[in-house]
């Protein structure tokens, strides 16, 4: 793989990346988020699958499959199956609502930008100065974590923010090893069984995912 | 002769220019009918319907409406002629056009500002409620899509350190691998989505509806009949090829006419007439799918462009 | 998936306008319709019979857009009227607005029984009497309702295609 | 030493005329007046010219002026721009003067004040020591008052506005005494070439302090956010041609201080004193536009809207400093160009708007957007020359307003990517701040020509109303030509706001910009040509005129009723309001804005189901007004209450009060002794 087909792979997959996370804020759909989530770790995978391939690391290939096969099929399927039983899947009400969401995104970014300048300057290889792409595609899934009422979207935050983390870890160390990464991808993989489970239970109590609703229980 | 030969070229190619976003873009329109109307199960109207009408239009009576001033029929006038003018000096055929020292982006979007500022005035001009209504709405959208539409022209013209147009078409050709960099990649949607909202196109507005309150554009133009509504009718088109032109030869620049030869300037027509028609189609094949967004959701389409834009400037910037 | 699901469909549904190959005869009209003929529907107190023919033949199976005649929302914009129904006292009125609405030359179509004598509400304590003692009619298209292939037959004299 | 004389000799023209103003018998008094006014201007302005055309500084100083210190006045480039600007706007006001002067403006004290107030705002900008500025400053803040109070007798809200706008403009003025104090005193002397040498010794955390306190006062004046409460009060009550000069030349005055403490005084600063301009510049630009495109009283819409355009000028400026003090120098002198562009064709474009309004004002007496409409075909000039002046405002090419906003948007896009994190940040916000201005202050303008002007009458006032004396439209006329002019040829104007930059930043070396019939940047990549564009428009609408009337067969135009669905009444009423046409942008920007929106429905008394009658109010207040300013006069009021517990009025409190006091200083004369 040339140099110049490897920056642009590696620059296309990160930017897939945050534009995925923009996704989740942007649309209202349950469906639709999820959809970007799969398309994010599929990125994720291919950002990883680049890295490995550009410095010939084995660990990294390996990574990259399991990113794929986890983030990008596995949880979203599992997602998906939550959304499919619930009613009204789409995220009507957040806490804040689509355009100023969009306009706080555009903020978060800005910010992930100028704070990891000063890493990604140092940093003078191809990957190093996509950093900050993973700072915002964390920022972003906090700021869904922070907004949404759905316990999906919380979900799908939460996975924002560990896609984020990877998509740094990646870039700036090259790889992480390959057994960390096993455990944070098995950990995120245990939270979304437990609150596939938790929301099953919530959707049978309350009859819908509106995580508001969990306020009133306290009586 | 050398020079005056140069110099016949340019105009002849900027000439060109001005005819083919005219009738080319009628002819788009129709083009862009007949995909929608093929994809519903239907025959459609012919291709060169748009052409048929425009001309039909032109020969009949001219009204005008009992409290209407002067800028009433000025109004699709000015629209034609900014978009004219912003034909002659987009390097659309020919990287250089007449005019194209001043060809800044800002230039071009300001004047097509301009055309759709005073159609929306002469909503305002009849005094009838749709007029009202239609230039409100337009003028809203209009004002929120902006942001997004400086800022990606901001983003377009970071990687050749300048906003003029005939500029950047050169720089990219120079290194297309500035296409698939991100900050052209999101520029470009931004870009895309702001197309849409200044053509009325959808899913900001309908342009088939028949339902005075859902309208936007069409409320505006209500009270306009004869050569008037052709001329108005004509300018939009010609703003949908402009545009459409700018975006395809953002993303594939090649094949513009780089020098005034003839042969240039001809294989530089049939490519952009191949590119604005792919594209077209590709829009009106997804606006089959899609249904009219309500005006209040419209924010957050144009809040999304503006995110796009935002996200162009910044990998812009890091690539550097 | 829903955009599958729509994609589908529209691969499922083939042409589905009919062929209609008869040339129509060409009804005496001004020249510069033909090709291109934009129509601004009045109903001037019709029973909507005359609409739902009028609907489909402007619809995907008759598809009337492909001969150059099309539907408009304002009489500005328009070449002629299409006046459905008996012209009650409440729409004279209108109806002579929307004539004078319309830029000329316009034709004014008739469309139905009851646009072209009242048909069974001939005498109706609400009816004024035909589009003809209205206004002016260039063209008459008979039928209670009218089946949409002879509507269409009727517009494609006038725009000859 | 030519240009001295004719500045000193301009002014006391100037003061004659305020002295013809309030000495003259009432026939003779406008006409007089306004003829010396104008004098005055012109005479001033030709010194200008003179200094803008060599260079050289004009010197005045004279021991007999002013008591104790002296009057001195030296007039550099930069002063010399503002000199220009004012004159513009003062030469048609005061002409505009003449015709409107039975419509409230010819009682003495008005036409005093009103040339007083002329001659301040020609002699600040030229004011070179401290004591001779603070007290132009303050002749020009007090006339300006008097002016705002004229209608104070018949109008509860003229009062009001005057509280509001004395209040604010005197604080400021505080801020910017001590500002001068301050620096004064580290410099030992008061004339402003002592202050300037000094000053760049000085330590950083006084230097800010100074920045800071000069960039609230004379903020307050230039109408910023958040000082900015004082402009759609004041502007709206004053008479039309104060409001002219006091939203085209006072406040563009604000923005010179912040100019001569910022660049000249201070000799440039730290970046994140231009962030807060610049922060500043975005917020007011925004909150301005959303306003003006929320306002139904014409003259308030224009008010906000000079919030706006000030917020735009310290936009550029902003991004002037910031680019200097990151060491690219030439790229903050044609940010700075930019704005004084900006400043100067704000001067024009809003000088005429505010007479046009003035115009409408006296012919329907009404301000009211909802009540006006059809304007045009009632005044045919007037209305034409508004349109203009508002396509200039909208930055419409090839007009004025669109020159400045090309300059601001080159110096911001080549800014982009310098190195400093701040300003990577700071620059893309600036365009989109820039953009949404834009776009709003088109909403803005295009509701007020559409409903002011455009459709059918709305009220008896309007349907009446003739057009206004020759006097008035050819003033507005005047500033419009000069929108026309300089836009389509931006080089009549930009050597002398280049000569001013380069006065005042002398870093910058060569030139920022080459303006023949091309406007060219130096060193970065833009040119624009304007002069090119306007031909270029005119003959494409040539072109089009003749192939419409050369393709139709049919020449006749028929006139019709309005197409309103064939129904039999189509009636103004039917018509969108300036309030309806706002409602959009009011719901997308609910957050922001917060509206006050009341319903009322009654029904008739036999079933709930019949409504007899509805009404719909909807009010956009200012939150910064609600938020900052009610409190502290809550507060105020509150103290203003415990205060007046201190004064029963009775002897034997007042004069226990004194003993108390005399204890008190005993006493701590025996401790501390």
């Amino acid at each position: 793989m040339n140099h110049s087909a490897y920056a642009s792979l590696l620059g296309l997959g990160c930017a897939a990346i945050v534009l995925c996370a923009v996704v989740t804020l942007w649309r209202r759909s349950l469906r639709a988020i999820v959809r970007a989530l799969a398309v994010q770790g599929v990125a994720l995978a291919l950002v990883a699958l680049t890295l490995g391939l550009h410095g010939h690391n084995r660990g990294l290939e390996i990574v990259a499959v399991l990113v794929f096969v986890a983030k990008g099929v596995v949880v979203p399927t599992l997602i998906t199956r939550v959304v499919r039983h619930d009613v009204a899947s789409r995220e009507t009400q957040p806490l804040v609502n689509v355009p100023a969401s969009l306009v706080a995104a555009g903020v978060l970014i800005f910010l992930a930008f100028s704070a990891s300048r000063s890493v990604s300057v140092l940093a003078s290889s191809a990957s190093g100065r996509l950093i900050p792409y993973g700072m915002a595609a964390m920022l972003i899934g906090f700021f869904a974590l922070a907004t949404r009422r759905k316990a999906v979207s919380q979900i799908v935050g939460l996975l924002l923010v560990d896609n984020g983390i990877a998509l740094v870890a990646f870039l700036a160390t090259a790889g992480v090893p390959l057994i960390v990464e096993l455990g944070a991808s098995l950990d995120v993989l245990l939270i979304v069984v437990v609150l596939q489970v938790l929301a099953t239970q919530m959707r049978l109590r309350l009859g819908s995912l509106d995580l508001d609703q969990l306020a009133e229980l306290h009586d | 002769m050398n020079t005056l030969l140069h110099t016949m070229g340019v105009a002849g190619a900027s000439g060109l220019q001005v005819v083919l976003t005219g009738a080319g873009g009628l002819v788009l329109l129709g083009l862009m009918r007949k995909v929608r109307a093929r994809l519903e199960g239907r025959v459609g109207a012919p291709i060169l319907q748009p052409l048929r009408d425009v001309r039909k239009l032109m020969r009949k009576e001219r009204l005008r409406p009992e409290f209407a001033t002067w800028i009433f029929p000025l109004a699709p006038v000015i629209l034609v002629a900014t978009v004219g003018v912003a034909a002659v000096m987009t390097p659309l055929v020919t990287s250089r056009p007449a005019l194209s020292s001043g060809a800044d982006l800002f230039v071009v979007v300001y004047l097509l500002l301009l055309g759709s500022t005073i159609i929306a005035l002469a909503g305002l001009d009849a005094g009838t409620a749709f007029g009202g209504m239609g230039s409100s709405r337009a003028l809203t959208i209009g004002a929120l899509a902006e942001p997004a539409l400086l800022v990606t022209i901001l983003a377009l013209s970071i990687s050749a350190h300048s906003s003029n147009f005939p500029v950047i078409i050169r720089a990219t050709i120079v290194d297309p691998g500035v296409i698939i960099s991100p900050a052209r990649l999101f520029a470009l949607a931004a870009l895309l989505i702001v197309i849409v909202a200044e053509c009325g196109r959808l899913p900001v507005d309908n342009p088939a509806t028949h339902l005075e309150l859902t309208m936007i554009h069409e409320a505006m133009i209500l009270e306009y009949a004869g050569p008037d509504l052709a001329l108005v009718t004509l300018g939009e088109a010609m703003r949908l090829a402009l545009l459409l032109g700018v975006f395809v030869n953002l993303i594939v620049p090649w094949g513009i006419a780089s020098s005034t030869s003839i042969a240039a300037i001809v294989l530089g027509m049939v490519v952009l007439c191949a590119k604005v028609a792919t594209v077209a189609c590709a829009l009106s094949f997804a606006e089959v799918f899609m249904a009219k967004l309500r005006l209040f959701r419209l924010p957050e389409l144009l809040a999304g462009a503006f995110v796009l834009a935002l996200l162009g400037v910044v990998s812009g910037v890091v690539a550097k | 998936m829903s955009l599958l699901t729509a994609w589908r469909t529209v691969r499922g549904t083939r042409r589905v306008s009919e062929t209609l190959r008869q040339n129509p005869d060409a009804v005496a009209g001004p020249s510069e319709i033909v090709g291109s003929l934009q129509l601004r529907h009045v109903d001037a107190g019709s029973c909507n019979g005359c609409e739902l023919e009028i609907t489909s033949a402007f619809g995907p199976v008759y598809d009337t857009e492909r001969f150059g005649a099309r539907l408009v929302a304002s009489p500005r914009h328009a070449d002629g009227l299409i006046v459905t129904g008996p012209v009650t006292h409440n729409m004279v009125g209108p109806l002579r607005k929307t004539l004078e609405a319309t830029p000329r030359p316009c034709v004014v179509i008739a469309l139905g029984d009851c646009a072209r004598d009242c048909g069974v509400f001939r005498g109706g304590y609400g009816v004024i009497g035909a589009v003809e003692d209205v206004i002016d009619v260039d063209v008459t298209i008979p039928g209670c309702p009218p089946d949409p292939t002879i509507i269409i037959q009727a517009l494609r004299g006038l725009t000859r295609r | 030493m030519t240009s001295g004389i004719l500045l000193a000799c301009g002014s006391l023209v100037s003061l004659t005329g305020a002295l013809g103003g309030a000495a003259l018998p009432r026939p003779w008094r406008v006409p007089v007046s306004a003829t010396l006014i104008a004098t005055a201007c012109v005479v001033e302005s030709v010194a200008a010219i003179d200094v803008l055309a060599t260079g050289q500084t004009a010197n005045w100083h004279s021991s007999q002026v002013l008591p104790l210190t002296g009057a001195s006045l030296a007039l550099t480039p930069l002063g010399a721009i503002f000199v220009v600007l004012v004159a513009l706007v003062a030469v048609p006001a005061a002409i505009y003067w003449i015709g409107y002067a039975p419509h409230g403006m010819s009682a003495r004290p008005t036409a005093g004040s009103f040339a007083v107030f002329i001659t301040g705002l020609l002699i600040v900008p030229a004011a070179a020591s401290v004591a001779t500025f603070m007290f132009l400053w303050e002749m020009m803040a007090l006339t300006s008052l008097a002016l705002v109070l004229t209608d104070q007798g018949r109008r509860e809200a003229a009062r009001s506005a005057g509280v509001w706008y004395g209040v604010i403009t005197h604080v400021g003025a505080a801020f910017i005494l001590a500002a001068f104090l301050i620096l004064a005193a580290h410099s030992g002397g008061q004339s402003f070439t002592a202050l300037e040498s000094h000053a760049r010794a000085l330590a950083p955390g006084v230097r800010a302090t100074i920045f800071l306190l000069a960039l609230v006062g004379f903020g307050s004046k230039a109408g910023v956010v958040p000082f900015h409460v004082w402009l759609p009060k004041a502007h709206p009550e004053a008479p039309s041609p104060v409001s002219a000069l006091m939203s085209g030349a006072m406040v563009a005055l604000g923005v010179y201080g912040i100019v001569l403490f910022g660049d000249v005084l201070l000799g440039g600063g730290p970046v994140w004193w231009w962030l807060i301009v610049l922060t500043l510049g975005a917020v007011s630009a925004l909150f301005g536009s959303l306003h003006a495109a929320n306002s139904t009283d014409l003259k308030k819409l224009l008010a906000y809207s000079t919030t706006d355009n000030i917020g735009l000028v310290l936009l550029a400026l902003g991004a002037s400093g910031l680019f200097s003090a990151t060491g690219h120098a030439r790229l903050g002198a044609l940010s700075l160009v930019a704005a004084l562009v900006l400043l100067v064709n704000h001067a024009m474009f809003k000088g005429a708007l505010f007479l046009a309004a003035g115009s409408v004002q006296v012919a329907t007496g009404t301000r009211d957007l909802d009540e006006l409409g059809g304007l045009l075909r009632r005044m045919p000039q007037t209305g034409a020359l508004f349109l203009v002046a508002a396509a200039s405002i909208c930055a419409m090419p090839p007009l004025n307003g669109f020159v400045g906003e090309w300059l601001l948007f080159q110096s911001l896009l080549h800014g982009v990517n310098l190195g400093n994190t701040a300003g990577d940040i700071a620059i893309p916000v600036a365009v989109a701040a820039l953009a949404l201005t834009a776009g709003l202050t088109i909403v803005a303008f295009v509701k007020a020509t559409g409903v002011g002007f455009l459709g059918r009458p709305r009220s008896p006032g309007a349907e009446v109303a003739l057009e206004v004396p020759l006097s008035m439209r050819m003033s507005t006329g005047l500033l419009v030509t000069m929108c026309v002019v300089a836009g389509v040829a931006p080089m009549v104007i930009l050597p002398a706001v280049e000569r001013a930059v380069r006065a005042a930043l002398p870093g910058v070396g060569s030139a920022p910009l080459v303006h023949g019939v091309r406007l060219q940047l130096v060193s970065v990549r833009g040119v624009l040509a304007p002069t090119v564009l306007a031909v270029s428009l005119v003959v494409a609408v040539a072109v089009v005129v003749f192939a419409r009337r050369a393709l139709a067969r049919r020449r006749v135009v028929r006139v019709t009723e309005v197409w309103g669905c064939g129904r039999e009444l189509v009636t103004a009423r039917m018509q969108y309001t300036a309030t309806s046409f706002a409602e959009p942008v009011q719901r997308v920007f609910d957050d922001v804005l917060r509206p006050v929106r009341d319903i009322d429905v009654s029904h008739v008394a036999e079933s709930r189901y019949v409504i007899e009658s509805m009404s719909y109010r909807s009010h956009v207040n200012d939150q910064i007004e609600n938020a900052l300013y009610l409190p502290v006069i809550r507060a105020i009021r509150r103290w203003g209450q415990f205060a007046r517990r201190l004064q029963p009025g009775s002897v034997h409190r007042y004069l226990a009060y004194g003993l108390v006091a005399l204890v008190v200083t005993l006493v701590v004369v025996a401790v501390l002794g």
